[in-house]
């Protein structure tokens, strides 16, 4: 019998080694912040961390940053006034700056297989510095890699013991296409329901790219 | 500057102008601060769909303080609610919505705007500390149409309607029209046309206060 | 008030002009039968077809291969012993060969504002020959393009009036991607719904990419 | 070539035989044809988990005449039903299950397998007009593992198991075992190894009908 529950934070958490790219979903809501605790408790370092955001100057991706485990940061900005922006005036956090819809694009281009693909966001901008472009369509696009991840923070409401997903509202955003991209897929769940109790058509996330999940109740 | 013979709009009035020109059916996004207000100034009754970049499509008002659903925000991660006939889908699945073509409007802020529509919203310098890209490359290459809420001088009063934009570009040539304090401009093949100037003010005030020749609508 | 249903075939088909690229989703169930028929009505000659399959001998493809109307088929396979393969083989039809997940994610590509992207499906094939490759962390790849509609045609379970659908069991397949593809997307629903009858966190495909509705009920 | 000490497997003795090696937990493609059989021959008990093109994960087993669905089918297009703990997608979120790397398993059928693994499945020619690609390229290049279904030799006893395909490739170097009416053999660096052999046959005979050489295992 499949059962994807594990029942610890620690068990969840295990074998993540230094080095690893690990992906952290949210955007406000939908961020798994028990689960960003129990990478600080499990101590890998030397991480990229990619995530919308920068963060601020408190809460779960602040600690995380502050711990010094995190080399480099993929995220769509930084404020100056947070853990980031210092950490990265100060030489401490190589920061890499991916417009938000590039980002989302490059994390589901990893998990659909597709290794690299053109866009015209970012074109003629000083992120294209150094590029390679090609125009296609008579549109000055960009050349942009799928950016997989070793680990996936994921984020549910409900969780079956084969890993179908669903998330609550606008806490979906990055859940399901981290997921996709990442060749551990580490989940917390709200809640957990039988196997069946998800309408087929309405999993939002399928089982297929989730590897654990963690129950934490609200 | 001063000037007795008119009175430049407040932040709010600049929504509120933005929102005549909306019409029923569209598909918009609204950009973090002014022109997230605009959709207060959108009658109920005119059907106006809001997207916003973490995958809600339909938001309504904002909720009561008591009634906020700490699952549900905008791009702001500001508390929202859903409008009857909202859906909601996921980061990359809501960007291929801006990146697609299919947002027939983005309102979004500005510092700067080129007379050929060259955009620059992000940083003051390339090597700004603080990197806020976040969705507007993408929004600004992917929507059909751009509009600027924005001042039409800086607070120390130097112009940010320009020849050329000197802070680091959003995107080249995607601005359609420019909605300040002052006046609405069309960016057209030769620069800026004034379509409107809040009462008592006259065309030579307005070009002191512009960086680039205005022209009179054809 | 937003309304997107139509009051016959011949409004839901209006317009269509000849030299059209149709995107025709289905994969067994899922196929809009009656659109194919509106559209042979309609007349609309010089289509580039854009299908899963040439189809068979007889059914709705087959009758709209069979007009002359439609002067290129795209698709991931076609029988010998078909309508299509009859006519391929008499030089009376062009027929481009697409895996079908190349095809799909061409079609999705076309809707996410994505102009190109890299596989390496096919690479290494006869599929490949004079075509652009590169090769992509040690894999040999083949350059793709978007492959967008000016015309859907589109199944659906249920509708709205903003033309949010939901797609019943397997018949989803191509329908989400080629609704988000075309300029045009046409469907015909089996059910209409009251607008917010469909959660907004199981809409299949939002209204953003629907634009006409007729209802065929079964 | 007959020869009485041996039985040669029929089709569905070959899916049964696959069935055995098919560990619980493993997502699973099934090609059309001999290969859908495998799944009648994994005990219910067993979770496996099988993918179809057009969007379903988790395939449960043929309905009843009575019962059929006919909004549910499998990638042969033949009626289907949902297992419990079932997900339902659109064809590029299926075929980015299948592209991304995220199936355990891909069973296939052949016209022809190489001893570095290429394959040949959709062709007997460059020319030919019936153009069979469907889903195979892409699921023969994203699945973690490719297993061939198929006859050792053609009905007129030629060689399917070859040093070089002489069909047009479905894909360079993929395949990781051969399942054929004869024996099971692995792909290996040094080519084709013998792991096991229908009772009765001897190894001579089973290279003399083989086109490239064989070997024991290490």
């Amino acid at each position: 019998m499949i059962d994807k529950f594990v029942s610890s934070l620690a068990d969840a958490m295990a074998g993540i080694r230094d080095g690893s790219t690990v992906l952290l979903a949210g955007f406000g809501p939908g961020m798994p912040e028990p689960l960003v605790h129990g990478l600080i408790e499990q101590g890998a370092r030397d991480l990229t961390l990619v995530v919308n955001s920068g963060g601020r100057g408190e809460g779960p991706l602040a600690d995380l940053l502050a711990t010094g485990h995190v080399r480099k940061l993929v995220c769509s900005f930084v404020r100056g006034a947070s853990v980031a922006g210092h950490l990265h005036k100060a030489g401490r956090l190589d920061v890499e700056i991916v417009p938000q819809g590039t980002l989302a694009e490059r994390i589901r281009a990893a998990g659909a297989g597709v290794p690299a693909f053109y866009t015209p966001t970012a074109a003629d901008t000083i992120l294209a510095d150094g590029r390679e472009m090609r125009t296609i369509n008579g549109r000055h696009c960009l050349l942009e890699h799928a950016l997989p991840g070793d680990v996936a923070l994921i984020e549910a409401w409900e969780a079956d013991r084969w890993g179908n997903l669903t998330h609550r509202d606008s806490a979906r955003n990055f859940n399901p296409i981290m997921a996709m991209a990442a060749a551990l897929s580490i989940v917390m769940t709200r809640h957990v329901v039988e196997l069946g109790a998800i309408p087929p058509a309405n999993v939002h996330t399928p089982g297929v790219f989730v590897h654990r999940v963690l129950h934490v109740p609200a | 500057m001063a000037d007795a013979a008119f009175k430049p709009l407040d932040r709010l009035g600049i929504a509120r102008r933005i929102a005549q020109d909306i019409p029923e059916g569209w598909f918009v996004n609204l950009g973090i601060g002014m022109p997230t207000a605009v959709s207060d100034y959108v009658p109920v009754d005119r059907e106006v769909i809001f997207h916003a970049e973490n995958g809600v499509i339909g938001i309504g008002p904002a909720p009561a303080p008591e009634a906020v659903n700490p699952y549900l925000v905008n791009a702001g991660t500001h508390p929202i609610t859903l409008r009857v006939g909202a859906a909601l889908v996921h980061h990359a699945d809501s960007f291929a919505i801006a990146r697609g073509g299919h947002l027939d409007l983005c309102v979004l802020g500005a510092f700067q705007v080129a007379a050929n529509g060259d955009l620059a919203n992000w940083a003051h310098a390339p090597d700004e500390p603080t990197k806020q890209v976040g969705g507007a490359m993408d929004l600004a290459v992917g929507a059909k149409r751009v509009w600027i809420a924005m001042e039409h001088t800086t607070k120390h009063g130097h112009a940010r309607l320009l020849d050329q934009c000197v802070y680091p570009l959003t995107a080249k040539g995607v601005v359609k029209r420019v909605y300040t304090d002052l006046a609405v401009l069309d960016v057209t093949p030769r620069g800026f046309e004034v379509r409107e100037m809040v009462p008592g003010l006259d065309f030579g005030t307005l070009q002191a206060r512009t960086g680039t020749r205005l022209h009179h609508p054809t």
